[in-house]
């Protein structure tokens, strides 16, 4: 994770639950330009499926496993999960 | 504390019976307490065949087994261990089971119950209705 | 709530591991809660090889009866079973199995973990420990 | 119980744990005169047993297998049991 050189400066994004539904894929490679943060990833998200906007309020998300702040930065390699309010037990 | 967690799409355990089957404890125990949670047959007053649960895996190892050492250290325990099955789960089968090893019984009785609450709001697993 | 209590001589259980053995539930549970009390290798700082446990037996039975029962008015609960042993129990092996089943897993914590703290004030059974 | 004819107007008392040691016997018949209260029984069983006067502040008694108040009445019949403070579990 983190090597431009191995991913073309993308980060692999992961669609679970209803955040899967909403876009009907389950996971995406997104272009993570220099300076880009979990904020900006999440409305770059919402651009492209319009599905996932009513979730904007309820998901979180995780980069490389950990939950993260809005404005948390994101580098290429990253792997940044959509997790929408767990349900397990 | 001694923790083990495990993300399975196995059936868990052996028997269907309300016993439990091991009923000592290692050494230095003088409680364990042990959650089962079993697939009701309704979900959201629906009748349900069963729950198909999806689980971002190894975070969600990873955030069992923190959550766990960090109860630990309000309520400190020999041992801890989580089973949550994954896949489709039939009702009157068990989703996951939770077993902590402690000294004395208000410690184990405390993280594991703190544990299923933090659980249902920190660990990335969902479950959905599988309809009759 | 279905009851069932039981005193005896014999082990509780066959295996000795950690992990339950029965792990579903009977209709309509969504949770169990189990609790195992094991007899630990020291007692008041003394090291002992065992606890001998006595019963005043028939109230003993029926002390454990009712604090169940009025305890589910309170934390409604759909099956609870209590095993306990007596007489010679020797470290590391269990004194008491109680099994709790419930809709919702909140009654089946509070009630196995308050009848736990009932047990030991009013229920007439005694230990006595056993130097090594 | 509490039929005279078949007891010849006692009761059985049965000492546990800590009540059994001190008196060094596990049951005694003792006489149950008309008008007896479970109070009155244990001071009996103190007369007749010293070394139960350090437990009887911490004693409870049970009368036909339910914890009886010490103003509650005894008869013939009855079984009456020493209850020090228990530690199952």
């Amino acid at each position: 994770m983190g090597d431009p050189s191995s991913d073309g400066g993308q980060v692999r994004v992961l669609f679970f639950s209803g955040a899967r539904e909403a876009c009907g894929l389950a996971e995406a490679m997104v272009a993570c330009p220099s300076g880009m943060r979990i904020g900006d990833l999440l409305e770059e998200l919402v651009r492209r499926h319009a599905g996932l906007a009513p979730l904007r309020g309820q998901v979180r998300l995780a980069r490389n496993g950990e939950f993260a702040r809005m404005d948390e930065g994101v580098f290429p390699g990253d792997e940044v999960a959509l997790i929408p309010p767990v349900s397990g037990g | 504390m001694e923790t083990e967690v495990e993300i399975t799409g196995e059936r868990i355990g052996g028997g269907r019976g309300t016993g439990g089957g091991g009923v000592g404890a290692g050494g230095g125990a003088g409680a364990r307490v042990e959650f089962v949670g079993v697939v009701r047959g309704t979900e959201g007053g629906r009748a349900i065949s069963a729950l198909r649960y999806e689980a971002y895996r190894p975070m969600a190892e990873n955030q069992m087994r923190k959550i766990l050492l960090e109860l630990n250290r309000s309520h400190p325990c020999l041992r801890a261990r989580v089973i949550h099955r994954i896949g489709v789960v039939p009702v009157g089968e068990a989703a996951i089971h939770v077993s902590v090893e402690a000294v004395h019984r208000a410690e184990a009785f405390a993280l594991v119950s703190v544990f299923m609450d933090r659980l249902k709001e920190d660990v990335p697993i969902w479950k959905a209705a599988v309809l009759g």
